[in-house]
């Protein structure tokens, strides 16, 4: 049933419990994501070391379970990632929210495989796609240092 | 009242959602529509179809007659004094455009003032926030008690001597509370301050009667009263509506046009720019007759019972929050689940086939107070039943089950 | 080109006018709709309605989809860069309303300059008259020549150093002269000055790209293409749409709304304040559809052959008067008839089936200069055949009969 | 056939030779009016004698033969008639505009009805009754010196 392969055990457990939900000690860089549609709203922190790895991530923000998860999830996969493998990251996750396909890259490690492909049973519900993206545009937004705001309107 | 077979002039309610008959409990954002509304529209543009107004042929002159006596119907429904104060617009948000622009054009000056509530629909605020921003004018927003209410005493304290214009909702589209309109309009007569009411909630629920009312402007969107998308009315009292600028310029709403001077027909006409929806308009004709036949009296009596019948089995259910407890209400109640976001209640209902909202409803001043960003509504209709209730109450239950919790 | 078949799709074409067949020669007012787009919009209606992009529920899922979607067909229609270019309005006349605001509030001055034609409609010339009193701006007229053309030696001579706009119309609705888009438009870049164009008769006639045109915006009304009442298309520059704000407030546009602030949301929705017309926009999928079936090519070529054909028909009539010579040309012919009223044609041509228009056709300024008050208009769209202007040719010699001259 | 009924021979000859059209010398009242959605424009003028009979009439405009014959035969009936008869012909003539009746009014000469009557054939055209109504409201605005410019838009 869908609404089971949307609300997994990761998820709900992510969702309830989630992990770095907090201001992380001398970030650096940070941004903030806004869905003015449901009123999700997330900030992500980041401190990166002179540009190469993400040392440290958390955020802080209100939601839906989905978009908590996958906040949550998102700051303990990218802890410790090189920059150009977490925009590899990055990529593959909307790729699946996107089409179902299969994350491409062997450099992650199976638990880590595991909770980001709890989230795949989102594309069958396209409303909540924004839901569990949103952290991952500010993500990318907070580490290029872009000016503009996230923003997940109609489109 | 039989509702199935009211029921059943709304083609959609065949339509199985996820498996399951749709339990459509989202009419606060838009109704369904019956099928006289819909075979109207498509009749007329199947037999009658022209533009109105501009040309001689026999066909214009059918869409024009038909076109102008909607604007009949609609005075009489709502018993306006002339038929020149129904004005077309795309939508309740053109129509307060309209007035905020125009009114405020004419009649604000700078440190004026405009009293909204903490109720308002995003729509009867940021037209306003515009003033502000053109004409320095001030917002002062009525506070809701703790029932989530708007008193007149309130709003008394609020009026000044630079008072301009008080604009609030009929009913509230996230509590379903019933603002009281004839203290608040006597007060305001009583000190020659305009007032607006946001009636999108209203007029699809309340009998209405504008001479009674006695409001400045009331505004309408047909598609939340069983009429068709993208078209609006704006009621004006005459003696504003002659006085005020147009909106919109282009086709239609003029007199004479020079190089150097433009002069502007009369109301209805100056605020009634370009090409007009004319199949909605006339089709808007059959949504009143559609609520007409049935009578206002009615629909609101049925659907007082269903709400009725929604808060005592929602109250029931420990876990559920309701919002607000106005002692006048119609047809919307809000809520929130403990642990549950509203989106997600959402998701899990549609996959039972009922269908509610979940968000802050363009309410975000409210959401903002109530300390949460977001809410569930579910909203009624004519169509809407208890059992519709019943399937909402145990699709909640399955909420949490889904959660464990 | 079988024109017999794309007739048969348009349903009105059964219906009898004084029991004669109907010869619709009005369509730059609005065209007829096929049954395709009918269908569809009933078909919303029945079986997908819900309002777009605020539910998470199945239909409203399904409606934001189609309404995007619809996005996507228009952004490939006319060949725009961004899917955010496109915005959707209530016609051509808000559009124009809509910049003329957002863009004359931000960046026009006292003493700037916008540049119109003689051949503008009121709905590109009224909006700018605002704006002019607002602004204290000032409004150049390029002027006809003896064809009644406009030439971009014209507009080149009217440029200063103050000017920030140039409006005009793609294809006139009196002469259906086609302005030399290219050549303006050129000008204009080189001395980046933005250009607007009227295209509410370029385009149900010529295919479009705005990447080529290049111009600032285009603007559409849809129900001139066969699509439904109530809607109309602003294509703008994503340049340009970023950076102008917002024009009517209310649900759906905002970012983040306090009681001090609003912040708005980006390009496009910024512009789509309140409940958009859904249906409305589903079944413009569908008269796109139409269009790109046949091919706009086809339906040029085609429509050229009959107006050719009438222009000749009628010049032979030594009692019209053909209004305007302009080397390029489509789809509209207007004339006037000596000692006839052209409202009195068109009522004496409504008795056997022909629906053209007579009046100024909002162009007062074009007619103040012509010298008369009106003319008759005969416009076609695709359904048009030779055998129309036939029964035009013999009901304008009728005419004269009836006057006995 | 109806239009043979719109345009009978005096409507015709009316619209071509149309009588007191022009400004009849020491007028003492005048109005204009306007229909914008066809340009048809008339401007009447008035000499009354102390507010109780109009002594001339006449008329400048621009318009369809309707129009033009409307304004022609107001000029012809109106001249000479007490303000009391005045308003009592030009409500007879709404009336017959409106739903086709026939004059009330005995007062009236023979051909004085004849030609009123002959713009009786309006009625199955409607929108056609402003041409033919346009003339008779702006007298009325000439004669009660009512500010208001006579608009016959969309209504
Ligand atoms: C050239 C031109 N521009 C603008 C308009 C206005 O279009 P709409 O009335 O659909 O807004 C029209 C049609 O009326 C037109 O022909
Ligand atoms: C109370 C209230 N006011 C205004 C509106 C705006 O109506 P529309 O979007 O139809 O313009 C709505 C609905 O969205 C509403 O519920």
């Amino acid at each position: 049933m869908d609404l089971k392969e949307l609300y997994q055990e990761i998820i709900l457990d992510h969702g309830k419990n989630p992990r770095n939900k907090k201001i992380c000690n001398g970030f650096n860089k940070d941004a903030k994501g806004h869905n003015p549609l449901c009123g999700d709203k997330v900030h992500i922190y980041l401190k990166t070391d002179q540009n190469k790895k993400v040392e440290d991530i958390s955020f802080e923000g209100e939601g839906c379970a989905i978009s908590i998860a996958s906040a949550s999830i998102l700051t303990e996969i990218i802890k410790g990632k090189e920059h150009t493998l977490a925009k590899k990251i990055l990529e593959d996750f909307l790729k699946m929210l996107k089409d179902g396909s299969k994350f491409q890259l062997n450099s992650l490690e199976e638990n880590e495989k595991i909770s980001m492909m709890s989230l795949s049973g989102v594309k069958k519900f396209p409303m909540r796609v924004k839901c569990a993206s949103l952290a991952w545009h500010t993500f990318i937004h907070a580490l290029e240092e872009k000016k503009t705001k996230v923003n997940t309107e109609k489109a | 009242m039989d509702i199935k077979s009211i029921k059943s002039q709304f083609p959609i309610f065949k339509k199985k959602i996820n498996g399951n008959p749709l339990v459509y409990l989202d009419s606060a954002n838009s109704s369904q529509k019956p099928k006289a509304v819909i075979n109207r529209m498509s009749h007329f543009y199947e037999n009658e179809f022209s533009n109105v107004g501009r040309s001689v042929h026999t066909l214009a002159v059918t869409a024009t007659n038909r076109f102008e006596e909607t604007r009949d119907i609609i005075k009489d429904f709502i018993n306006a004094k002339y038929r020149e104060e129904i004005v077309f617009t795309k939508g309740a948000t053109e129509s307060i455009n309209l007035i905020a622009n125009s009114y405020g054009d004419k009649f604000m000056n700078e440190g004026d003032e405009i009293i909204l509530t903490e109720l308002e629909h995003h729509s009867n605020y940021v037209p306003w926030h515009y003033l502000r921003s053109k004409k320095k004018a001030v917002i002062k927003f009525a506070k809701v008690n703790e029932n989530l209410e708007i008193k007149v005493d309130e709003i008394k304290r609020l009026i000044s001597n630079k008072t301009k214009m008080i604009a609030l909702t009929h009913i509230s589209n996230v509590t379903g509370g019933i603002s009281p309109l004839k203290e608040i309009i006597d007060l305001a007569n009583s000190k020659k301050i305009p007032v607006l009411i946001d009636g999108t909630q209203g007029a699809p629920h309340l009998k209405l009667d504008m001479q009674k009312i006695g409001c400045d402007f009331y505004v309408i969107s047909c598609h939340k009263m069983y009429g068709p998308n993208g078209l609006g009315i704006l009621y004006g009292k005459k003696k504003w509506l002659d006085l005020l600028p147009p909106y919109q310029g282009g086709g239609g709403m003029i007199d004479e046009v020079k190089k150097n001077t433009i002069s502007f027909a009369e109301t209805p006409t100056k605020f009634e720019a370009g090409t007009m929806q004319t199949a909605e308009v006339v089709a808007m004709s059959e949504a009143i007759k559609f609520v007409k036949t049935i009578g206002l009296d009615r629909i609101s009596d049925h659907e007082n019972k269903v709400l009725n019948y929604a808060i005592e089995k929602l109250k029931k259910n420990n876990s559920v929050k309701l919002i607000g407890n106005p002692e006048n209400k119609a047809s919307v109640i809000s809520f929130t689940i403990k642990g549950i976001h509203p989106h997600d209640i959402a998701t899990i209902l549609d996959e039972d086939g009922v269908a509610i909202r979940a968000g802050h409803h363009c309410c975000q001043i409210l959401h903002e107070k109530l300390g949460v960003p977001a809410t569930a509504r579910a909203s009624l209709g004519v169509y809407n039943t208890k059992e519709d209730i019943d399937v909402l109450d145990s699709a909640i239950k399955k909420c949490r089950k889904v959660f464990n919790i």
